[in-house]
């Protein structure tokens, strides 16, 4: 699987995606600065956490409107499975490729721990290997986790299977626990908690890997 | 030119600061505060000379970057 | 050269007493400019001169066969095998961490990032080492929010995993808490970068933030002892950027990996000033500054404000003659400023320009050399006399009020603020005895701990600060490395007082009495005194930060429980250690007595063969005793596996004594039955006192049948609760 | 009564969001945009009847808990 892993000013979790991807797929996926929007075709896009722009204004404020950000909405609306991670969620969102807003944390505090979720729609391309499994564990490490849409997107995206993940308990007061959304084709997720983190035991486990496996399956 | 903007939550948008602010004020003995909502204000200095192609392009800085129309409404004075 | 006329009143403002002043005049011939004032009063400061400590600190053991880069620059660099390096140093930002929490913590993270990847390391752990006043008076709760705040903060944002820490309360820091944080980085052994400027007519190059008004006077500041009126002056204090800091680190290592860097340093207390008397003084070359080339975020800045400024993500470089395009270029990828703004010099001297005139030109070398040294009087602390110490009224609620209590309950409140698992190989998260993180790419483990009790460094210098750097290496080896080395932030009162030089002269005697007899030299430190307000000392509190090695991560220990039916043993003599113990003060309300010795050579001993069961893999359980001896131990192991303990204890010594005794180089181990036979038979051999006290599993804590007797989920719920409802509490 | 309250960083003291956005809109294409500042905007809705009553105790409400007076400033209007 070749894959892209878009760097921003300020992201910092670039480097454990590209680790994890390459682990798991035996691939380096290429870097791309968000300078250098005309990067090659490739069959994963991944946007990392991190802080970028430092969050500052809102987080993925500035990088939603970068250059780079214009192909990968491009590339994704003509289905290239596109990922965020955390500040790559929020990315997305800011984008509008993904419904909705990452708020503030309920508690206003930053939150970094394993949390466990359930995976409400296992039928999609990032979730098929989670089939048969009650709940997963995969930290979290954010500030603005606390999911928001309307009540009409909330159950559109229920009534849908958009809905990917769910936090078992309540930790930043997102609305309905949801812990990840896909678009309505199901080739962008957008995720809060960190699978790249969650890789191999020496991690604390590797639930997380199971995410990047499905991909890899449902790509052939 | 000078724009001063303000950056609120939608109404019925649920407003984690403003909640906390509402606690620790009750919290300090502070008992006549309602409700408290906090929101973002921006100031830009323009070097714009013309006050319609100024308002107006803060209108799109607005909706393009400042505010997040999803949940935030925001309001522009020019000064 | 000035218009500022220099008057006395100036000269104290400045913090120069008059003979400091003289010692000016004679070094320039002349009086100085209001410019050269202000640099000497910044650079003959406490804190940039270690004028009372440098006498005492050169005593300390700094060398072993690993230690590439000692004291004197940046951060410390051993040998960590394998052309691998490890770079780390401790620094306080105490005082505008009072004044400001948030910002006050978040820039000192910042700033000890810098000095880290100044000397190209990737930083790849935060540690932060805290102590706040009681949990009772009316700032605390308000310190320690802001506190963590602002280190996770910053620490969150620029990507490093902050790891652990220690955090402690006590009365004697109500108007002085200490925020000592450290960075541990990692580099190349071929590719360590130094601040020595070399090369007349190389340029010298600033990169990184603009310059502001920021903390001015920041640097005599912080060496100025607090009066009440301080809080009111409200200092400028620094705004972090750790965004811009973010970009600096990646646009800083990109520069490094070609071979443009003569020289660098970061900007740190006395900013531009102290950076380029550093840089010329160790090269033993002069700098002219072009200071209108200084890149300016205010207007009308004024050459003092632009040499005092403690702007913060700033550095300095010296470059090879020529590079200076492909660098701009890097710096400018990364959207920070770059500009050249001087050369290098045969004059040995800091010449400042601006506006076509010498604002200022003075001998490096009274920068530097001249600065004053103390060898302040002090008096020995007097030698305690042992106590009894009796028995609680009550041992389960005594058990449960010091476990669920300030001291030792859970700092997870803490931890989860922090991001201590971003770049992917935290090992061993916070919570143990040591964090563990992961030589990116190897199966190699660093592992870090810091420590200090100053409760028994106020009892005994000379024992505390052993203990300190003993518990430390304790810590690391109770999860399997190796310790190599340590730096050290060492925070105490006002050293005009001899009762406080004392504490600090036995302090440091005993840290190097034991980094001697552990092979555990010292490869930097910070020293922060003043620490006092209104004449109340802190407790002197000489924080370690310890680093060690392990060779596989696989081969590591942790202090959780993992399997019922377990056999618990101790590790080490128990002996009636009470003195200044943290039972004796938290329950008692007593401090008083011998704080426990610490004997070097048991404490290798038994550290050795500890570690040599975790590396074999016999072990993969186990656990330092300390604060609130065996009994607290035994309870984190319990509340990390979520398994209880059954255990009974002799009757050589009473039962308090047996459960709260502080005696050092002990530790608890839980290996199977047969396992634990064997290291049994393995610890007689080698003559080391061990004890089987019984076996892990169930839902309680129990010790001797009904003598102590709790509820796992008791024990946990107070132990985690604490400080989240000391944080909720109303103010 | 409503308070609106203000709160900005004071001179001089650096505003790493304000920077990042004036970078941002430039990069936007927005030329006209010298300088941006960001602060904060709260509002507050009050139980109380007596104005002067009210701004007092909005004041200290600043300076106890919204604003940190160490590096902001704060204006209250009522309404
Ligand atoms: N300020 C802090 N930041 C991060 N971790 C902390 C902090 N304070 C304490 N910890 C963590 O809590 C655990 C217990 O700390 P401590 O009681 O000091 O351990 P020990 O007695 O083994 O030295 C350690 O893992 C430590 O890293
Ligand atoms: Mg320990």
């Amino acid at each position: 699987m070749k894959s892209a892993v878009i760097v921003f000013p300020g992201s910092n979790c670039d480097r454990d995606m590209a680790v994890a991807l390459e682990k798991i797929t035996g691939q380096k996926p290429i870097m791309v600065w968000h300078q250098e929007y005309d990067f090659p075709e490739v069959d994963f896009i991944a946007l990392p956490g991190g802080f970028s722009y430092g969050d500052y204004l809102r987080c993925g404020a500035m990088s939603a409107r970068s250059h780079v950000m214009k192909e990968v909405v491009k590339r994704a609306e003509a289905g290239v499975p596109t990922f965020g991670v955390c500040n790559g969620f929020q990315i997305l969102t800011e984008t509008g490729l993904l419904p909705g807003a990452l708020m503030r944390n309920a508690n206003l505090h930053f939150v970094c721990r394993d949390v466990e979720m359930t995976v409400e729609n296992t039928d999609s391309m990032f979730t098929s290997g989670y089939k048969g499994m009650d709940s997963i564990t995969i930290p979290v490490a954010h500030h603005d986790g606390n999911y928001f849409a309307d009540t009409e997107t909330l159950d559109r995206l229920e009534g849908e299977g958009q809905v990917a993940f769910k936090y078992k308990s309540d930790i930043n007061g997102a609305q309905r626990r949801i812990a990840g959304i896909m678009n309505a084709k199901g080739n962008v997720l957008g995720m809060m908690p960190h699978p790249e983190r969650m890789i191999e035991p020496a991690l604390g486990g590797s639930d997380g890997r199971i995410l990047f496996e499905s991909v890899i399956n449902s790509l052939g | 030119m000078k724009a001063r903007i303000h950056i609120t939550l939608k109404n019925g948008v649920l407003d984690p600061q403003g909640k906390a602010i509402e606690h620790a004020l009750g919290n300090m003995g502070f008992t006549g505060v309602d409700a408290a909502r906090q929101g973002k204000y921006i100031e830009l200095d323009l070097s714009h000379t013309d006050r319609a192609k100024a308002e107006a392009e803060v209108d799109e800085m607005c909706k393009k970057l400042l505010a997040n129309t999803v949940i935030e409404n925001y309001s522009i004075e020019l000064e | 050269m000035t218009d500022v006329k220099i008057t006395p009143e100036l000269v104290k403002e400045h913090g120069l007493t008059a003979e400091e002043y003289d010692r000016i005049l004679a070094a320039l011939g002349r009086e100085p400019s209001i410019t050269e004032l202000g640099i000497y009063s910044v650079m003959w400061s406490e804190h940039c001169s270690y004028k009372s400590s440098r006498i005492h600190l050169k005593k300390l053991p700094t060398k072993a066969d690993w230690v590439i880069q000692g004291p004197g620059e940046n951060a410390g660099v051993i040998d960590i095998g394998d052309g691998q390096a490890a770079i780390f140093k401790m620094e306080s930002h105490n005082h505008p961490s009072y004044i400001e929490p948030y910002q006050g913590a978040a820039t000192g993270v910042g700033g000890i990032l810098r000095d880290v990847f100044t000397m190209g390391a990737r930083p790849v752990a935060n540690m932060n080492a805290l102590r706040f006043g009681e949990p009772d008076h009316p700032k605390t709760r308000h310190l320690v929010a802001g506190v963590v705040e602002g280190i996770g903060g910053y620490g969150n944002c620029v990507g490093v995993p902050t790891v652990g820490g220690e955090t402690n309360f006590d009365p004697s820091y109500n108007g002085n808490i200490l925020v000592n944080a450290m960075t541990v980085g990692l580099a190349d052994t071929d590719k360590i970068f130094y601040s020595a400027a070399a090369g007349v007519g190389n340029p010298v190059v600033y990169v990184g933030s603009k310059t502001g008004r920021d903390g001015i006077h920041g640097a005599t500041m912080a060496s100025a002892e607090f009066t009440e009126d301080s809080e009111e002056k409200r200092p400028t204090v620094q705004v972090g950027d750790p965004f811009t800091e973010k970009l600096l680190i990646e646009a800083c290592l990109e520069l490094m990996a070609t071979d443009a860097i003569v020289a660098i340093q970061d900007m740190g207390a006395a900013g531009l000033t102290s950076s380029s008397v550093e840089m010329a003084s160790k090269g033993g070359v002069g700098f002219e500054l072009i200071l209108d080339n200084v890149p300016q975020r205010e207007e009308n800045m004024t050459p003092y404000e632009m040499c005092l400024s403690e702007s913060q993500e700033r550095m300095l470089m010296v470059l090879k003659p020529g590079r200076e395009d492909m660098a701009k270029a890097i710096f400018e990828k990364w959207e920070l400023d770059f500009a050249v703004i001087g050369t290098i010099t045969t004059t040995g001297k800091l010449t400042l320009k601006f506006k076509g005139e010498t604002v200022g030109d003075m001998p490096i070398d009274s920068l530097v050399d001249d600065a004053p040294m103390y060898d302040r009087p002090w008096v020995p602390t007097p030698k305690r006399k042992a106590v009894t110490v009796p028995a609680p009224a009550d041992l389960g609620k005594a058990v449960m009020d010091m476990i669920g209590g300030p001291h030792l309950s859970s700092r997870r409140w803490i931890w989860e603020q922090y991001d201590h698992m971003v770049m992917g190989d935290t090992i061993q998260r916070p919570g143990g005895d040591a964090a563990v993180v992961r030589v990116h790419g190897t199966m190699k483990g660093l592992a870090i701990s810091t420590d200090v009790s100053p409760r028994y460094c106020y009892a005994d210098p000379v024992e505390g600060g052993k203990q300190a750097v003993a518990e430390t290496w304790r810590n690391i080896t109770a999860v399997g490395a190796k310790p190599l080395a340590i730096t050290n932030c060492l925070n105490f009162g006002n050293p005009e007082r001899p009762e406080i030089m004392g504490q600090f002269v036995g302090c440091l005697d005993g840290m190097g009495e034991a980094c001697r007899a552990l092979d555990y030299p010292i490869v930097s430190g910070n020293v922060s005194l003043y620490n006092e307000t209104n004449g109340t000392g802190i407790l002197p509190t000489p924080a370690i930060g310890g680093v060690g090695v392990m060779a596989d991560i696989d081969c590591m220990a942790t202090v959780a429980f993992e399997k019922a039916g377990e056999t618990i043993l101790l590790i080490g003599e128990t002996r009636d250690e009470l003195g200044a113990s943290l039972y004796q003060k938290q329950i008692l309300g007593e401090d008083d007595g011998l704080p426990p010795l610490v004997d070097l050579g048991v404490e290798r001993r038994n550290g050795d063969f500890v570690r040599a069961m975790i590396e074999n893999g016999q072990v993969t359980t186990c656990h330092d005793l300390s604060d609130g001896g065996l009994i607290a131990a035994l309870a984190d192991m319990a509340i990390g596996g979520n398994m209880g303990a059954e255990i009974t204890l002799g009757e050589t010594l009473p039962l308090h004594v047996q459960l709260f005794s502080e005696t050092q180089a002990r530790y608890l181990v839980a290996a199977e039955a047969d396992v634990a036979e064997t290291i049994r038979q393995e610890a007689k051999d080698a003559g080391i006192p061990v004890t089987v006290l019984g076996k892990t599993g169930g839902d309680r804590l129990s010790v001797n049948g009904d003598a102590l007797s709790l509820a796992l989920a008791d024990v946990r719920a107070a132990h985690e609760g604490w400080l989240p409802n000391y944080m909720a509490a109303a103010e």
